[in-house]
């Protein structure tokens, strides 16, 4: 199955990108698809800093990821 | 949520006079409070010569409609209306104008604090600031400002 | 107190467009609010028709004064401005305007929301309401408002 | 010896007049020149309700007047 990740902000600039198409394993969580997209590009943030939106709603960390989602992992904001 | 209570993203300037004229203030209300975020030429002593705004605007929108509501019943607000502006700022720009009436002024000054304080908490807008150094950093703070 | 801190008295209405607009907020600044009271058409149930604000202006100007530095010590505030009308007001008149500033956001609520205490509690104004019923009364409240 | 005594709001209404000469005994306190006032007048406030400025300045309640002064009693304020 796959998910469309959106970057924002710093995640944005390491990604170097707006979003991507991804290939996640059914039942894949928030946590372990950033884990991954992290190793690949050197995010500096752990998962504790991280909410999580799934389809432009907050998600709980221990939601699953669904085909066709769209997924965004929020750095802490410092809007103001 | 109502007409009366909205609030905004925009990468226009913000006019604060024209939003002030544009703000009815019901009759059976005694209160207003506006509050203004400013961008300051300093954060924790490093010289700031511009800023970014980035917003993830769909969940933004969402939860700025969210706080609103909740600020609307919590205090008693008769009137809220708020902007967050997105995009390059200078210093002395408005980023945000928030401005609330209700009967009494208590909920106004209570009402209009736990809506920055709250925005600045959870809303999805990030604030990448450029240094006179010629560095630059995405702030983090939010118990400052 | 120097002269970024001031709060007059007037007998003009309260143009909040133009005193916005004369309030220079600081480039340290990163936080505005003004605060205004504005005559509601209800005092306790009974209709207010319009209302005449009275005051000893000698004493409220040097109490006026001494409040506002007091805030700006207290509240490290960067700018002050406030104004207080007298004479007779309509409903929807506004009856007084402050204005803070300050580095940061929450010392200019606390700022802003002592200088409106404070002087409802210890400036000499008086304010006298004019009812439908055509009855009239030298209102005493301050803790509401 | 002599004070001036000026009325304001509700007491301005009462004594139908801004202002007055008003001879006081020596070491008169205001509290005792607010009570024959008030009894001439019908205030209908007690002392207790009423602030005291001597010379447009805030006045302690065991102030001594002295000839000359201007006295004011302030009643309950209500501005805002």
């Amino acid at each position: 199955m796959q998910v469309k990740v959106r970057y924002f902000a710093q995640l944005r600039e390491l990604a170097s990108k707006d979003e991507e198409d991804v290939v996640v394993e059914p039942n894949e969580t928030p946590k372990s698809l950033y884990y991954s997209l992290s190793e690949k590009y050197h995010f500096p943030l752990g998962f504790e800093y991280i909410r999580v939106a799934i389809n432009d709603e907050f998600a709980g960390n221990d939601s699953v990821l669904t085909n066709g989602d769209q997924v965004v992992f929020i750095p802490p904001v410092a809007g103001g | 949520m109502d007409e009366t209570c909205r609030f905004e993203l925009t990468d226009k300037p913000i006019d604060v006079k024209a939003l002030r004229s544009n703000f009815c203030v019901p009759a059976a209300c005694g209160g207003y409070v506006a509050f203004e975020g400013i961008i300051r030429n300093d954060n924790h002593g490093k010289e700031v010569i511009h800023l970014e705004y980035e917003v993830y605007r769909e969940l933004a929108l969402k939860e700025l409609a969210r706080l609103t509501s909740l600020a609307q019943k919590e205090f008693k607000l008769s009137r809220v209306h708020g902007v967050h502006r997105f995009g390059r700022l200078e210093i002395g720009d408005t980023a945000v104008m928030i401005q609330v009436a209700a009967p009494h002024r208590t909920e106004c000054f209570l009402g209009c604090k736990f809506l920055i304080d709250q925005l600045k908490a959870s809303v999805p807008i990030w604030k990448h600031e450029f240094y006179a150094d010629g560095s630059k950093a995405w702030t983090r703070c939010s118990e400052h400002g």
